[in-house]
């Protein structure tokens, strides 16, 4: 099936764009843009992230491991120290808070890694350097028929060109 | 294990032995011992092949020093069993196992002071002066003798050492009644004491190797034992 | 000690090297060596203690020398000994180090040609000895120090037979011989008195250093303590005053010091004498002679004509004269080395009248049968004698023996010119010094471990040498080479010799005795009076008590201090000696001037400007140090330093052997002797003037105000004869108690409750002179590294102990010590706190949580535990220690600081410490785990009294006391609940919980009736 | 509809004509490209200064901590001051990376990049003291809970357990932080990179495309990312005040420490951006993109945290006074009049006084004169830890024991050392990485382009 590239300049135009496609069933289409369009990539994806989810699971396992290394560890050998208790909480948080951050960034970083499909070996044919540079690139995959119509959406969307990619 | 390096000690001794002797080129040739080990090889040989001719010269027709000495005292000397080789090849397992002397006998003051003590030059002499001259064909013995003619001290090699930081107390120990082999290993049957390995293993699955502090420590938790750092460091 | 000559050194020494090598040599093969014959009494492992006599100074204390597998690794007092009752002083401790000494005369020497020492055989030395002595037509003499009575006699016997003429001189720098003149004079007796101060209730002390070095430094110390001791009564009553030109570590442990004129001691005493007479008339008291006889001496000496030419108020002598004629049990001493003048026998017979008039003469002023007399060094006269003979080419041969005259007389005398005129010198020294180093031949002696001997030092007291160790060098003891020497002269000399050896000698002297008990007990010892009482004698009256007069050469006159740790310089190539603080200074390794700061605004000069010291006999240049406890007139220096011989003694700061350490104030002096030929120290007056140079001045302590922090307290009497009502807050006494005392916490509980034990120790301040020996022996016993001058000009010292000197509860205000260290000393004001600071072993330990690897830590007895072999070097619990009495081991001290062959005396017991790691107080662990493993064997708890930590042991005056907290019996505990009012923690706000407890100094006032005063 | 002609979906197909870069892509990947004399010049001098500092430190290891100028009682010196100067000097960054970021405070775009890249190399710099500073280096894995042999553990009480574990933690996140916001900019640089460049990009950019779906979890991240590094900058920085708030000594005691700290690091990590960019800007010509206006914003921050900064110094001389307690009072009055009284005044005027000159708008907005400025405060901040750790050490409880510290050369060389590490690191990073976020800086062009255009219609 072949690939309809269509390339724009402004995020807004490429929002309707992509929420108008999509509105037509063209379901399997990717976007490029050069920086974070929030609005390009709601009308792309509804759903928002999971990456949140991670760093939860990190932040909850830092702060476990953290009391629990600490309080173990203190009894595992008793030693006395300044007349204080084996197990102090208060200098323990400490090292709790400090897991938690530790491993809640590990995790949101492979959450990264994860949802954003990272790292990947192949870039994808309609990917070009210009979408690094200031343009705005949507790839609709679509049957041989709705090319022309496909198209259309796109000029009707101020697309400043349409191509077909790996046909 | 033990019983390895046991054999492994008399295949060692009887191998030295018979490289002692005149390899036999044909059969119906007499050997002839040169010495009382050799005589007690030989006997030995006869035994398994009552064919074989042999020769005691009278002066080699002496029980004393017996095979197990013999064996025993090549042991001490071979190589290629594990452990240190010692100026005299001095064998525990001849004299605390065959023979049953006491650890205390020579090594006396470990019941009464931090260190065992090793016995002087004296002290083996005590027992040794009253042997039969035939010893003196043992090496060890004559260096034995040497040292106490010189009245120089013998220069052992020490194999259970601890690092000067740690101050440990015979006395304590054997007071408690832990025997002497739980640290220093069987060597009753040891012709060359070597340190034998032992390992102890941490609830989280770590190794801890024999004279290491963990090794030390998990005997104590155990026993129900000072694990007071200062028990042993200071 | 039959075994002791088959112990074979050498072998010994490998056998514990496991414990003495350095750490982190785990890995390479180690080597048992086991004897060849092993001692009966030896067991590898375990301490072995040989009684036997310090000889460093004549007092001769009584000494257990401990040793392991045949090594002495520490000295300690022998507590059956009368003299020092199991003390040691500073000096005594260290001495271990002269049998270890990397300096020490492997074997015998002679100067080549060239004037370069090769080192020969004995048979060649004794020989070419032989020989010289012969060809000498008895033109021989020898000079000696204190041999004691057997080798004395068999010294003389063998000079004799020599046909020397003159024979043996025994020379002793500090040699009191004003005190026999004196006696003589006043009493008739030519015998030194003996001072017993036992239960002495009144102590006046006219410049003697009886806490320092005068005549037997420890057994005062311990008499005039503890007839102070405040729990009983009479201790209460007790006082003990000083006077003197400077607050000396004596003034500073009196109950008032009277900053006299120099010179006028005399006067002073006759004064009070005079006031004394009267009241002791009055109360119808014999008054210890012809009432008439002394009533005509005392004639001349009214209190107000004295007062005005002592600088003493009238109204104070006559008060101290009323209170010395009530007293029991009196006692005034005379003059020490530093205040005799050139009127010191009139000065020493002036208070030895004092003492005939308020009845002290026979109580504690003892007057010995001339027979019994301790043997007495040649006067000052009869040296000077022997200098000009050599001078003058009368002697042939003269033989030295344990005396450094180079050094210690003053060039004036010319001894070393003198010296180069001997044709042939030899010298018997074990270690190098000025006057060995000049020798012909060096027949170098044992060191007193390695040899045989005796001591007689007092009336029914016979001290025994015995060797400790077998000789780590090709040495001979003295005695036997004396022998050897004669039988090699011919047979007649030999024959006037005795046969056998030097020990067989000694065992023949002691044959009247149960020699093995001796042994075992290191001497023997009667209870027999040491002397007897004299009236006045007529003689007494033809004393002349004038002011002494001085060589003029500028304003300030100079005093030369003995050294409470060097001696007369005998200490001074003794690392530890070197090392640790002077008491009243706290300057190390260094020489320096104490000046007022009058003085010092006068000359321009600050501290540590170098000024420049000039006599008519001499020129000195070193650092000043302005201080406020000494009169104007006066500038001190202290003797013992200035050597250019020695590891120790010689080098310079930065470690360049030859140059002199510090100076050596002997050179100023003028070989001046008293009326009666003793030997004149306070004679010459110095121009100073400020070099403009400035030298760093290695002071340890930086201030000397405790800004009202409760460190070093002290009460008052008033305020401890206040009733039990009195809260303890209330125990503060003085002027000075503007905050309170607060009561210790109760630290049992510090240790876990299963635990029988919670060590603890009993710091008794008004017991502390501030000696220093607890310092030296802790150092000795723990291996703790001696860092050098350069080092300690940078506060790297490593003492676990250190005594901390305080004036008063200091000043709160912040302008003081901004800058530069700041002094509080007075004139007249004693106000003295010594205090010893080592680890406290707190229950709540600060150091203990910041320690991120658990190195310290605390342990179930309460112990602050320290586990080197852990410690990785982040030093936060010495910056979170409040009482900073943590070290670092900033280098890798092993090499530096044991020089072979020193390294055999560390204590196999104590981990010798690595580069990197931090190290404190232990309260002696070792001690205390041997203690434990002893107890278990024996199958009973730990005793109390089982363990003695080595400053503990050492104490001269039992200011220090060890044991368990958690026994209400145990002696600690007693010693702390005895005491309520004085009881109380170091920095009690900290909430630290120590284990340590201090007991407050008590400020007594001068007189008996009032307290409070301080 | 009908399916098109098939000529014209033939017509369509025809190779996608090569866009023309854009200007931002131009200018700011312009600063890694070739390398000036200068450059070379300078990084050789950081590199020589980190190879002397090396070679003192291994002499150090093998003679001896002694060659320092610990003097007892002052067992702390120049290597704990400069350690706690690093971290602080780290605080910049990720406080203008995360909460500028939660703040939704745009102007931070321009400046992050730098400042999270001298955040983790403050603290990689900062994080060597510890090991320096201790005296058996070759043991410090004690420190660690490993599992061991010997069945012991490590004391978490203490407060450099929790001093290795925050600045552990400060170093991977800010890493991390570092490295998700690189990687958009990375795929720039590997679409126009030749040779090594481009491998390098290529590996680093991970494959980067920036779809909508990589941007949402990139988005996501981020912001998870500033939500945890924000408490984490402001634990960091409390808890190396810890270290000396929890003990004992007088002068460590109080407890402003942690804010006084904080404000303390943001202080000079926003003066050492200041230093470090004010020539980069220069030199490369980026006044398009880090405006004065940047520069003015930091000149806020600096002169709010001074103020704070400044109470703090007087709320402990005021607690020192007020508390009554003589210890303290006696160390805070040696502290300005005692023998360090230099270092004090040294402190007092370039934290306290000097800033408050940012009062004027025509100063906050005078380069020349922020740059001087920037460098006083990194220079008062260094003395500030020196004041605080020294003069809290050299009079304790026990009169007798004081001491007076001065670093010895050796100290000095490894110091200096320090700072040609963190030099040379920076300018490593400027030639490898871009220097400003440049997708961010799209986002904001392009956004502002887009309205315009949206006016047209």
């Amino acid at each position: 099936m072949p690939d309809v590239l269509g390339i724009w300049n402004d995020p807004g135009d490429v929002a309707e764009a992509v929420t108008r496609l999509r509105g037509r069933g063209y379901t399997d289409l990717e976007t490029y843009s050069p920086a974070p369009f929030t609005e390009v990539d709601d009308a792309a994806i509804e759903k928002p992230s999971r990456v949140r989810l991670f760093t939860l699971i990190g932040g909850l396992t830092g702060v476990v491991t953290g009391y629990a290394m600490t309080i173990w560890m203190a009894n595992d050998w008793q030693i006395m120290l300044g007349g204080k208790p084996f197990s102090s909480i208060p200098p323990y948080t400490i090292i709790a808070f400090e897991l938690t951050i530790l491993f809640g960034g590990l995790m949101t970083l492979i959450g990264l890694l994860v949802f954003g499909r990272l790292p990947s070996t192949k870039i994808d044919p309609a990917y070009s350097a210009r979408f690094s540079a200031e343009e705005f690139g949507v790839r609709v995959r679509c049957r041989e028929r709705d090319v022309a119509e496909v198209e259309a959406l796109m000029r009707g969307h101020h697309a400043k060109e349409v191509s077909l990619v790996g046909a | 294990m033990f019983l390895a390096c046991l054999l492994v000690a008399l295949a060692g001794g009887a191998v030295g032995l018979a490289a002692l002797l005149p390899d036999r080129a044909d059969a119906d040739e007499t050997l002839v011992a040169a010495s009382v080990c050799e005589a007690h090889e030989l006997r030995a040989r006869q035994a398994e092949d009552p064919s074989l001719q042999i020769q005691i010269p009278p002066e080699f027709d002496s029980p004393w020093p017996t095979r197990a000495a013999c064996l025993s005292h090549a042991a001490a000397m071979d190589e290629s069993t594990p452990g240190p080789i010692q100026p005299i090849q001095f064998s525990h397992k001849h004299h605390a196992g065959l023979y049953q002397i006491d650890c205390q006998y020579c090594h006396s003051g470990t019941d009464r002071s931090p260190v065992a003590g090793v016995p002087s030059v004296e002290l083996c002499m005590g027992c040794h002066k009253q042997f039969p001259p035939t010893y003196d064909e043992l090496e060890g013995i004559r260096t034995l003798k040497d040292h106490w003619k010189l009245q120089t001290p013998v220069e052992w090699v020490q194999i259970h050492r601890l690092p000067e930081y740690v101050q440990f107390q015979h006395q304590a120990h054997v007071r408690k009644g832990i025997a002497c082999q739980s640290c220093h290993g069987k060597v009753e049957e040891m012709d060359k004491v070597y340190l034998v390995p032992d390992t102890k293993w941490w609830p989280w699955l770590l190794p801890t190797q024999k004279l290491e502090m963990g090794w030390c420590i998990q005997c104590h938790r155990a026993n129900g034992a000072s694990q007071d750092c200062v028990t042993c460091h200071y | 000690m039959a075994e002791l000559d088959r112990r074979d050194f050498l072998k010994l020494v490998s056998v514990s090297a496991g414990g003495a090598a350095a750490a982190g040599c785990s890995d390479h093969v180690e080597k048992l060596i086991p004897y060849v014959v092993q001692p009966e009494e030896i067991i590898p492992g375990k301490a072995i203690q040989y009684a036997s006599t310090c000889l460093e100074c004549p007092a001769a204390c009584g000494l257990h020398v401990r040793t392991r597998e045949g090594r002495p690794i520490k000295l300690e007092g022998n507590p059956e000994h009368p003299v020092n009752r199991g003390a040691l002083c500073a000096l005594g401790q260290a001495s271990i180090g002269r049998t270890y000494h990397p300096d020490r005369y492997a074997k015998p020497r002679l100067r080549g040609a060239g004037g370069a020492y090769e080192e020969i055989g004995w048979d060649k030395a004794t020989a070419l000895l032989a020989e010289k002595l012969g060809a000498a037509g008895g033109r021989v003499r020898a000079l000696t120090g204190e041999l004691g009575p057997t080798l004395g006699s068999l010294f003389d016997r063998f000079l004799a037979a020599a046909g020397s003429s003159g024979g043996r001189l025994h020379y002793e720098p500090f040699g009191y011989e004003a005190l026999r003149e004196a006696s003589r004079a006043v009493f008739g007796a030519g015998v030194r008195p003996i001072f017993d101060l036992e239960g002495a209730d009144f102590v006046i002390d006219f410049g003697a250093d009886s806490l320092e070095t005068w005549l037997s430094p420890v057994e005062h110390a311990r008499q005039i303590e503890s007839a102070r001791e405040v729990t009983s009564a009479e201790g209460r009553e007790a006082r003990l005053i000083y006077v003197g030109p400077r607050l000396s570590m004596t003034a500073g442990n009196a109950d008032e010091w009277l900053p006299a004129k120099p010179g006028s001691e005399g006067i002073l005493a006759l004064a009070i004498a005079r006031v004394a007479f009267d009241a002791v008339r009055s109360a119808g008291r014999p008054v210890g002679g012809d009432p008439g006889l002394l009533e005509g001496i005392l004639a001349g000496f009214d209190a107000e004509s004295v007062a005005s030419r002592s600088g003493v108020p009238a109204e104070t002598i006559l008060r101290i004269g009323r209170a010395i004629a009530q007293a029991k049990r009196p006692a005034a001493l005379p003059p020490g080395v530093a205040l005799t003048s050139r009127r010191a026998t009139a000065t020493t017979a002036a208070v030895l009248i004092l003492d005939a008039v308020v009845g002290a003469i026979g109580t504690t002023v003892l007057l010995p049968a001339e027979a019994a007399a301790a043997p007495e060094p040649a006067s000052f006269r009869e040296i000077l004698k022997l200098v000009d003979a050599m001078a003058s080419g009368q002697v042939a041969v003269l033989m030295l023996g344990g005396v450094n005259p180079v050094h210690s007389l003053p060039p004036g005398a010319g001894f070393a010119d003198a010296l180069a005129k001997v044709d042939f010198v030899v010298s018997f020294a074990s270690l190098p010094d000025e006057t060995s180093e000049r020798a012909h031949l060096i027949l170098p002696d044992h060191t007193p471990l390695e040899s045989w001997g005796d001591a007689a030092p007092q009336p029914g007291v016979r001290s025994l040498v015995q060797p400790s160790v077998r000789p780590l060098f090709d040495t001979q003891a003295l005695g036997d080479s004396l022998l050897q020497v004669g039988r090699a002269m011919g047979d007649s000399v030999a024959a006037q010799l005795p046969a056998g050896s030097f020990r067989s000698l000694v065992e023949a002297a002691w044959s009247g005795t149960d020699f093995r008990a001796a042994l075992i007990r290191g001497g023997v010892f009667e209870a027999a009076p040491r002397g007897g009482a004299l009236p006045v004698a007529a003689s007494a009256a033809r004393i002349e008590f004038k002011l002494p007069q001085f060589e003029e050469a500028g304003p300030y006159l100079v005093l030369p201090v003995p050294s409470p740790l060097l001696h007369d310089g005998r200490g001074a190539n003794l690392s530890w000696l070197q090392e640790t603080p002077d008491p009243v200074t706290k300057v190390a390794w260094q020489s320096w001037a104490e000046i007022s700061h009058e003085t010092a605004k006068a000359l321009g000069v600050e501290r540590g400007d170098v000024v420049a010291v000039e006599t008519g006999f001499g020129r000195l240049e070193l650092p000043a140090l302005p201080r406020g406890g000494i009169r104007d007139e006066v500038i001190a220096i202290a003797i013992g330093q200035g050597h250019t011989v020695g590891h120790y003694a010689s080098h310079d700061a930065e470690g360049r052997a030859g140059e002199a350490r510090g100076v050596n104030v002997i050179a100023l002096l003028p070989p001046l002797t008293d009326e009666s030929g003793g030997r004149a120290w306070l004679t010459a007056r110095a121009k100073v003037t400020a070099t403009g140079a400035h030298a760093r001045i290695a002071q340890l302590q930086f201030t000397d105000n405790q800004r009202k922090r409760q460190l070093a307290e002290s009460v008052s009497l008033a305020a401890l004869a206040a009733g039990d009502g009195a809260a303890h807050g209330e125990a503060h006494g003085g002027e000075h108690g503007s905050h309170e005392i607060r009561r210790p916490y109760d630290p049992v509980n510090d240790a876990v409750p299963e635990s029988p034990y919670r060590w603890g120790m009993a710091i008794d301040l008004d017991r502390c002179t501030g000696c220093s020996a607890c310092v030296v022996a802790c150092s000795i016993e723990n291996n703790v590294p001696q860092v050098g001058e350069e080092w300690v000009l940078r506060g790297r010292q490593m003492p676990w102990i250190r005594i901390e000197r305080y004036l008063g509860d200091g000043e709160a205000d912040l302008e003081n010590g901004r800058r530069r260290p700041e002094d509080r000393e007075k004139l007249g004001d004693v106000d003295v706190r010594h205090s010893p600071m080592m680890c406290q072993h707190c229950g709540a330990a600060p150091c203990e949580p910041v320690c991120p690897v658990l190195a310290t830590y605390h342990t179930p007895e309460g112990l602050n535990g320290m586990i080197y072999n852990r410690c990785i070097g982040t030093r936060y619990c010495s910056n979170n220690c409040p009482y900073k009495v943590r070290r670092f081991n900033f280098f890798d001290y092993q090499i530096e600081s044991w020089p072979e062959p020193m390294r055999l005396m560390l204590n196999p017991d104590v981990t010798v410490r690595g580069q990197g790691v931090m190290e404190k107080c232990t309260y002696c662990v070792q001690r205390i785990e041997t203690a434990r493993q002893d107890a278990k064997n024996a199958g009973h708890p730990i005793a109390d009294g089982a363990i003695t930590p080595a400053c503990v042991q050492t104490c001269p005056t039992h200011a220090l006391q060890f044991g368990n907290l958690k026994d209400p019996q145990s002696g600690v505990n007693q010693r702390i609940e005895g005491n309520p009012k004085r009881a109380y923690h170091a920095l009690h706000v900290l909430n630290t919980r120590p284990g340590s407890t201090y007991l407050a100094k008590v400020s007594r006032g001068a007189e008996p009736e009032e307290g409070g005063h301080s | 509809m009908t399916p098109p002609p098939a000529e014209s979906v033939a017509a369509m197909i025809r190779p996608v004509p090569r866009a023309p870069d854009s200007k931002v892509n131009r200018d700011l990947l312009a600063v890694m490209e070739g390398a000036s004399l200068g450059y070379w010049a300078l990084l050789g001098l950081s590199v020589a200064f980190v190879g002397l500092a090396g070679g003192i430190w291994i002499y150090q290891v093998y003679k001896g901590l002694g060659i320092a100028g610990y003097i007892h009682p002052v067992f702390w010196g120049a290597y704990i001051v400069t350690f706690v100067f690093w971290v602080g000097i780290a605080h910049a960054g990720t406080l203008i990376s995360a909460i500028l970021f939660l703040f939704r405070a745009k102007w931070r775009n321009a400046i992050n990049r730098s400042a999270e890249a001298m955040t983790v190399i403050a603290v990689l710099t900062a994080a060597q003291f510890l090991g320096i500073h201790v005296g058996r280096i070759w043991k410090s894995y004690f420190i660690l809970p490993y599992p061991n042999q010997r069945g012991l553990w490590v004391n978490f009480k203490s407060p450099l357990l929790w001093d290795t574990f925050a600045i552990t933690t400060y170093a991977t996140t800010s890493i991390v932080f570092l490295y998700v916001g690189l990687i958009p900019d990375l795929a720039i640089a590997r679409d126009r990179a030749v040779g090594w460049r481009k491998l390098l990009y290529s590996v680093l950019s991970l494959g980067w495309q920036g779809t909508s779906r990589q941007w949402k979890s990139h988005n996501r991240s981020v912001l998870h990312l500033s939500g945890l590094a924000t408490p984490l900058v402001l634990s960091v920085h409390s808890v190396v005040s810890w270290d000396f708030a929890v003990s004992i000594v007088p002068g460590w005691h109080a407890t402003i420490f942690a804010p006084y700290f904080v404000a303390g690091a943001i202080f000079s990590g926003f003066a050492m951006v200041l230093t470090m960019m004010i020539p980069v800007r220069r030199i490369y010509g980026l006044e398009g993109y880090i405006t004065n206006y940047h520069f003015e914003n930091m000149s806020r921050f600096i002169l709010l945290t001074s103020i704070i900064v400044a109470y703090a110094y007087g709320a402990e001389y005021f607690m020192a006074w007020y508390s009554g307690v003589e210890s303290e009072q006696t160390a805070f009055y040696r502290r300005a009049f005692g023998p360090y009284w230099i270092s004090t005044w040294t402190m007092i005027l370039c934290n306290g006084v000097f800033p408050q000159l940012l009062w004027f708008k025509k100063l906050r907005t005078n380069v020349p004169f922020l740059f001087v400025l920037s460098v006083l405060i990194n220079i008062g901040m260094w003395f500030e830890r020196y004041v605080i750790i020294i003069t809290g050490l050299s009079s304790e409880y026990d009169p007798a024991a004081w001491g007076i510290y001065t670093p010895s050369w050796y100290e000095l060389g490894i110091v200096a050392g320090s700072f040609a590490f963190f030099a040379h690191l920076f300018l490593i990073f400027l030639k490898i990485f871009p220097v400003v976020a440049i997708a961010e800086v799209k986002e904001i062009a392009i956004h502002e382009r887009s309205h315009a255009h949206a006016g047209e219609h």
